[in-house]
């Protein structure tokens, strides 16, 4: 069973045709950016947040496998590590958001300010200068455990005789509460504050959830579609633990929009009024059923869990709807524009997602054989 | 005609010898066969042949009928027979109904696998021929049976106690109804 | 085969973890010990001073109760603007104790988590008994309970039908959605149990009820086949049940626009809240039993470790529901927002909000310790104030939002009374007589899933 | 030995769980048939009166018009319930030596009220107002029954609470034209649906079904 | 006692705690919310001395609504006249002193308080056909179905004497009866008797009219019948 033995693996094609289209991408957001600035660094803001999550997903997915342990994580591990690796990449791509902020926050706005009572009340919090450094904590705190997480497994894989070295759980505890935590107000900084009025104190475990069940679908993804053959028994827990990661989804998502909906209070309301008109309806239903009803139906069968490529089908369902979600999530927070410019979204998600790619896939072969060839169960 | 006896019982030390000795009880063509244990062993199903359980199919159509139910009671309820305007509310506020649709639906999906479950293996039923054996009561400590009725075509006193026997128990006892 | 090396290697890593059963049990050793805790006689001395205590504070709760359906529920401190009290307190306090039983039993059995055998049958009666607990609160705050049954919807002559917008209604079906599945999650696990018990009992009455309740079972592998698939998908409904729960009892207090209530974190961080009280509860009354009843073979350790670990786990999502209210009132710019949180820090219930954080979250930080996980004591200690501190902050929540209203006119402060205080300690002398009881007539251990935990109840597959 | 039952507990067993359930059922249905009964209601049971007053030949037979002795049901909240002088007013010349008639001469000379039993008694926390049911084109016949034709009075609705709904949720069905509201003998007519539509327009009837209606 | 006794006895113990405790569950049947403590009209009272709820008007009080502030509506007598003045000179009200200056002067003999119209004449013929018809039917001759049943006959509206008679003559034998009639000032309001007194002067009217006074229409018809 020499399939057992080979990491997931890409041709190196794959990796030069990933950076042509990010490249071609961000050559149209950046053209579109000298025309209409505005509108660039909006497509920009919703890709980068897309993609932010498969690394910070992976990064928490880590961290949350040293702590409980279990096959299921052997099996993905190496991906995780990979993906993790591209963080530098993002705070890089983070930069222009910040050259940005002016276009895409009202809070940013000294004009928009002058005019608003409640954003003077807030500018203790959404100020510019603060907004920057708290978002180079963030990414320091993000780098440093993936900087370490990353050095120890390369230095000391999992050996036969069991037990992980202590240092990866000591990390961990206090990773993911870190993570949480970190997690939490970049969503609030990079996203929510587009609309300052309005607030949900859910929205930071919404974002965390929506990453975790990003990352878990990209990497069960890439193990089904190129990686060993799985034990029959970690697939099944593995398509289990995206239906339970998507059922979490739908209930944190209900959980919002019955509180917002039942307030009715004009400070909250007009988040989902903005989301559930001038066409984007047609998205949230596209959410309901295809992030949620779709793949919970198709999970809850024994039959789609076994079969690697059904289950590879879902995955992709998954992380597809993932982008949609964040768009939807994002992009009705500004002024309404026609449908053509929307579309344009999808050049900022091209383009990032394939210089992403393309990082990520170099980062996959550069993973030490020996931690992929240990960690990975048997087949 | 019903047979002098409900079967033969075998008793088994290890669950190990119990699935050889069933195997070989099937493999030999007896079809009436059950095996009693302390718990749960995954390898009787194959080596009984057994089908898979419809009881996943039964709760799935039961969790649909409750959920169905659930949310027609609502709406019913709320936009049928007593429409009233609550807070500007729209008559059918289905994010209203979500959390009690919800609620039916496991309700009416685990009362189905509790009783299918039980009447689908004929419970209760506090009398039962196997209990007349008084070594049975170690079925439900340590110890492993296997039954063939003597309502199986093959089953012949002699020759069925022969063939247990040769599967080396460590008694063989006739179960009378 | 690579197969074989990974298998081994997986299996020896799980070896080298402390172990689920001490060494030198078999079969029969697991059997006879935990059937013998429910069959032997005659009661222990220690048992029925335990039961006698807690059957005193019954009778209290039955005084109350009586004294409750005489007078009016005027007897309680509740009044506007506080109109719900310790009744709600109480309520939500139960029901957060109440879920751990079934997110041990069904979560970890989904998970193959195997440290589960050991304490999940307590653990899914500890429910029971709290959820019966829970439940005598908002019927009795009713003021008239005996028309209890004009929440449940059925065609009856007012023509009227639950307000199924109310997430009060919500409540009635989710604790009794959660109460029957637990009930028939609890009884199903029984099953093979009570048929060990039935043929165990050397007492005539002992065999004839626990055959009764065995319903004939004989360990017959198409029953057996049945049983597990019916038992995994009871599990599978009850996980996402157990959190409907307490996202509903959430409810009760966010769909309302109250400050200090409305707020979209509520359902999660409640979630997280009442399985860290779950928990909590369970290492409460785990650690004495244990040690009354001499388990250490059966709950190991390592059970008490794994479940300091998801009492710290919890417990830091729980401080992420405090920390994400405050600064939403912060962030809101909501001045009414930010008032319910200053009058939560310096109000007159400050006390109790400092108290509440020092119990909830201060206290088990102590837990990222591994001596005070490996310390049974000290376990013990933490999931005393963590059961403490849990109450507070349902207390927090429900008066402070209450007691002061948008009119200074209607500011009030709130306490309870004597009867409040009865029936609270009335109903912990239920839970804990409920307790003694199933400890005393009831595997306390699933003793079948113990079995299945031996070594030698892998069939051992002969190569063809 | 492991057996404990008798072979007949299988039976037994099996006619318990289904008869148990079968006896849930049957009490269920029983207790619904119950609080609907005229036991629970005292619907259509003629309520002895310490004089035993026939509406039948007070309106059948002699033409009395309800409103001659229940003088306040257009104006009041309360019907009315005709004082002993009322009764006098032809009493004192006719049947006067009637036996049956004593208490209500002994109420006359000893200026006490006659202690008549309440046939329709609402529950106290329900709003009724008679006069507003009158004066909106409710017939006396459409909750009293044809009390022309009882020779005792009863109570001719059960008074439950979805009796009132059944009419307070479709008004039009019940409605008749203002002047007719004291005839006993009204038919309606053959579009009664849309003539109490328009009598529901013209009468201003709404704000039925709310709580506070009726429960305030 | 003898231990058979005993015996029977805590049987029958038994079963007392076991009803004791069912009686736990009769508390569900009160219903103190449909008989509250409130009293409705008509309701007995222990708590009076005249076991009634309801309580008689306080002398020298006027509840609201009952004012009597035109002397017309109230009393066509002259000694009773004098009663409602003081009672309005009491209240002293602004309303009050207006409707004294409005009442005086005396009446002519046949007037009325008010203008007739044809409403007040049909809510006349309502009140009449309910209150008075019984005895003195519906066209006024005196031979109600309560005559025909051995009431003292009343004399017909349509005898000289009762058509010459003024209209607050047949207001105050309303109001306060006369002969073997009843008073009806309990039953019929003051308004509503001035509305029979004109509808009595129609039907006075109608059995007694020159056919020249008939309006041209009805004139023809009845030329037509003849």
């Amino acid at each position: 069973m020499s399939t057992a033995l080979q990491p997931v693996d890409f041709p190196p094609a794959a990796r030069r045709s990933a950076f042509f289209a990010g490249a071609l991408g961000l050559t149209v957001i950046v053209a579109l950016g000298l025309w209409r600035p505005a509108h660039s660094f909006r497509s920009y803001l919703v890709a980068f947040l897309a993609w932010l999550a498969l690394p910070l997903g992976c990064l928490a997915l880590t961290m949350l496998h040293h702590l409980t342990g279990g096959r299921w994580g052997m099996a993905l591990r190496h991906i995780w590590h990979a993906s993790v690796n591209t963080l530098p990449l993002l705070a890089l791509l983070f930069v222009p958001l910040l050259v940005g902020m002016g276009y895409l926050y009202p809070w940013a706005q000294p004009e928009v300010v002058a005019d608003d009572e409640v954003l003077r009340t807030k500018q203790l919090y959404l100020n510019v200068p603060f907004f920057v450094v708290r978002a180079g904590f963030y990414f320091a705190c993000w780098l440093v455990l993936a900087y370490f997480l990353n050095r120890w497994a390369r230095r000391s894989p999992s050996t036969a005789d069991g037990e992980e070295p202590r240092c990866f759980r000591l990390l961990s505890g206090p990773g993911l509460a870190l993570m949480g935590l970190t997690v939490t107000f970049a969503a609030i900084d990079w996203a929510m504050s587009l609309e300052p009025h309005w607030f949900s104190s859910i929205y930071g475990v919404m974002f965390a959830n929506g990453q975790l069940l990003a990352a878990l679908a990209f990497a069960v993804l890439l193990t089904l579609m190129r990686g060993p053959r799985l034990d029959p028994d970690v697939q099944r827990d593995l398509g289990n633990l995206l239906m339970a990661f998507t059922m979490l989804w739908a209930y944190l998502a209900f959980a919002q929009l019955l509180l917002i909906w039942s307030g009715n209070l004009p400070e909250e309301i007009p988040w989902y009024l903005r989301r559930l008109d001038h066409g984007w309806q047609w998205v949230a239903l596209s959410l309901l059923l295809l992030q949620f009803v779709v793949p919970f139906m198709l999970l809850l069968s024994r039959a789609v869990k076994r079969d690697p490529r059904k289950l590879a089908t879902v995955a992709a369902l998954i992380l597809a709807m993932r982008f949609v979600d964040m768009w939807w999530t994002v992009a009705p927070a500004f002024p309404s524009e026609s449908p053509l410019w929307r579309c344009l979204d999808l050049a900022a998600v091209v383009g990032i997602g394939g210089i992403w790619l393309g990082v990520f896939l170099g980062a996959l072969r550069t993973t030490p054989p020996d931690l992929v060839v240990e960690e990975l169960p048997h087949a | 005609m019903r047979p002098r006896i409900h079967g033969m019982l075998a008793e088994f030390g290890t669950p190990t010898d119990l699935v050889a000795a069933v195997r070989r009880t099937t493999e030999a063509g007896y079809r009436r066969v059950d095996a009693c244990t302390p718990f749960p062993i995954e390898e009787l199903e194959e080596a009984l042949r057994l089908q898979p359980t419809r009881l996943p199919l039964l709760v799935l159509l039961g969790g649909i009928l409750g959920g169905a139910g659930g949310y027609f009671m609502q709406y019913y309820a709320a936009a049928i027979a007593y429409p009233l305007n609550i807070g500007g509310r729209p008559l059918h506020s289905w994010p209203a109904f979500i959390p009690i649709t919800f609620e039916t639906t496991v309700l009416v999906a685990a009362f189905t696998a509790v009783f299918a479950m039980l009447a689908l293996n004929g419970l209760p039923m506090p009398y039962h021929p196997v209990f007349n054996v008084p070594r049975f009561a170690m079925a439900s400590r340590d110890q492993f049976f296997l039954v063939i009725e003597a309502t199986d075509p093959q089953f012949d006193e002699e020759r069925t106690r022969q063939f247990l026997l040769d599967l080396q128990p460590h008694d063989v006892w006739e179960v009378p109804h | 085969m690579a197969t074989e090396v990974h298998r081994e290697v997986h299996e020896q890593r799980e070896s080298a973890r402390p172990p689920l059963i001490g060494p030198g049990h078999n079969f029969a050793t697991v059997t006879d010990k935990i059937s013998a805790l429910a069959l032997s006689r005659p009661t222990s001395r220690r048992w029925w001073l335990g039961f006698g205590f807690s059957f005193a504070l019954v009778m209290l709760l039955l005084l109350a109760i009586s004294h409750l359906l005489v007078r009016g529920v005027g007897i309680w401190g509740i009044n506007v603007p506080v109109a719900w009290g310790f009744a709600i307190v109480n309520f939500v306090w139960w029901i957060g104790i109440g879920h751990a039983g079934t997110l041990i039993s069904a979560i970890l059995l989904l998970l193959h988590q195997q440290w589960r055998t050991s304490i999940n049958r307590f653990a899914e009666a500890m429910t029971l008994f709290a959820v019966a607990c829970a439940g005598l609160f908002p019927l009795l705050h009713m003021g008239r309970p005996w028309y209890g049954y004009w929440l449940v919807p059925y065609p009856n002559t007012m023509q009227l039908w639950p307000q199924f917008r109310s997430p009060l209604v919500w409540d009635v079906f989710a604790v009794t959605t959660y109460l029957l599945v637990s009930l028939m999650f609890w009884y199903v696990g029984l099953v093979p149990d009570m048929a060990t018990l039935r043929d165990r009992s050397t007492h005539r009455m002992g065999r004839i009820v626990y055959g009764v309740l065995a319903m004939g079972w004989r360990g017959s592998a198409r029953h057996w086949q049945r049983y597990e698939a019916a038992y995994t998908l009871l599990a599978g409904l009850a996980a996402p049940l157990v959190v409907s729960v307490h996202t509903v009892v959430s409810f009760d207090f966010a769909v309302a626009i109250l400050p200090g209530w409305h707020s979209t974190v509520f359902p999660p961080y409640f979630v997280a809240g009442a399985i860290f009280s779950g928990f909590a509860m369970v290492l409460t009354l785990v650690i004495p039993i244990r040690a009354l009843y001499g388990l250490h073979d059966f709950i190991t350790a390592r059970h008490l470790q794994n479940m300091g670990k998801i009492l710290l786990a919890t417990g830091l999502m729980v401080a992420y529901g405090y920390l994400m209210e405050a600064f939403a009132a912060v962030y809101s710019g909501n001045p009414y927002e930010r008032y319910v949180q200053v009058n939560r820090m310096i109000g007159p219930y400050a006390l109790m909000y400092w108290a509440l954080i020092a119990c909830n979250i201060v206290t088990p930080q102590l837990l990222w310790f591994r001596a005070v996980r490996a310390s049974p004591v000290a376990l013990f200690g933490v999931a005393m104030v963590v059961n403490v501190g849990m109450w507070l902050e349902r207390y927090v929540i429900v008066v402070v939002s209450l007691h002061r209203d948008y009119l200074p006119s209607s500011w009030g402060m709130y306490s309870g009374t004597i009867w409040d205080w009865a029936t609270f300690l009335g109903t912990i002398g239920l839970f804990l007589s409920l307790v003694f009881l199933f400890i005393r007539f009831m595997p306390v251990i699933s003793i079948f899933e113990m079995r299945t935990l031996l070594p030698e109840a892998k069939v051992k597959e002969e190569l063809p | 030995m492991p057996q404990v039952f008798h072979r007949s507990f299988n039976t037994l067993s099996r006619v318990s769980v289904f008869g148990s359930l079968l006896f849930l059922g049957l009490a269920a249905w029983a207790a619904s048939v119950y609080v609907r009964s005229s036991y629970a209601t005292n619907r259509d049971i003629a309520r002895d009166q310490p004089i035993p007053f026939s509406h039948e030949h007070h309106v059948t037979g002699l033409g009395i018009d309800c409103r001659y002795c229940h003088d306040s049901a257009e104006k009041s909240r309360y019907a009315g319930m005709p004082a002993t002088k009322t009764c006098m007013n032809c009493h004192q010349q006719i049947w006067t030596g009637s036996p049956v008639l004593a208490p209500l001469r002994a109420s006359y000379q000893n200026d006490v009220p006659i202690p008549w039993v309440r046939v329709h008694r609402l529950a106290d926390f329900a709003y009724f107002d008679h006069s507003a049911h009158v004066n909106k084109g409710v017939g006396c016949v459409t909750c009293h029954g044809p009390v022309d034709r009882m020779p005792l009075t009863w109570q001719h609705g059960t008074l439950l609470m979805s009796w009132c709904l059944d009419c307070h949720r479709q008004p039009q069905m019940f409605l008749r034209p203002r002047e007719q509201v004291f005839n006993m003998e009204w038919q309606p007519p053959p579009d009664q649906e849309q003539q109490g539509r328009q009598l529901v327009e013209e009468y201003g009837v709404r704000q039925l079904i709310h709580c506070s209606t009726c429960h305030r | 006692m003898n231990l058979i006794e005993n015996v029977r006895l805590f049987g029958h113990s038994r079963f007392a705690i076991v009803g004791c405790l069912l009686l736990v569950l009769a508390c569900g049947c009160q219903q103190e919310m449909a008989r509250q403590p409130s009293y409705r009209p008509w309701e007995p009272s222990p708590f009076f001395a005249d076991g009634q709820a309801d309580r008689p008007v306080e002398p020298g009080t006027i509840a609201r609504g009952q004012l009597r502030d035109n002397r017309w509506l109230v009393e066509a007598d002259g000694a009773r006249a004098a009663e409602a003045v003081a009672v309005l000179a009491a209240g002293a009200s602004p309303l009050g002193t207006l409707a004294l200056a409005a009442v005086s002067a005396p009446p002519p003999a046949d007037s009325f308080p008010f203008a007739l119209t044809e409403d007040m004449l049909q809510r006349g013929r309502l009140q009449f056909n309910i209150y008075c018809a019984v005895c003195h039917d519906r066209i006024g001759t005196g031979n109600g179905r309560i005559v025909q049943r051995g009431y003292v006959r009343p004399p017909s509206f349509h005898s000289e004497r009762l058509r010459q008679a003024p209209a607050a003559h047949y207001f105050r034998v309303i109001t306060r009866g006369q002969g073997a009639m009843p008073d009806y000032s309990a039953q019929i309001a003051p308004a509503d008797r001035w509305d029979i007194v004109a509808y009595i002067r129609a039907l006075q009217l109608s059995q007694d009219a020159p056919v020249d006074a008939l309006p041209p229409a009805i004139r023809r018809q009845l030329v037509q019948e003849r």
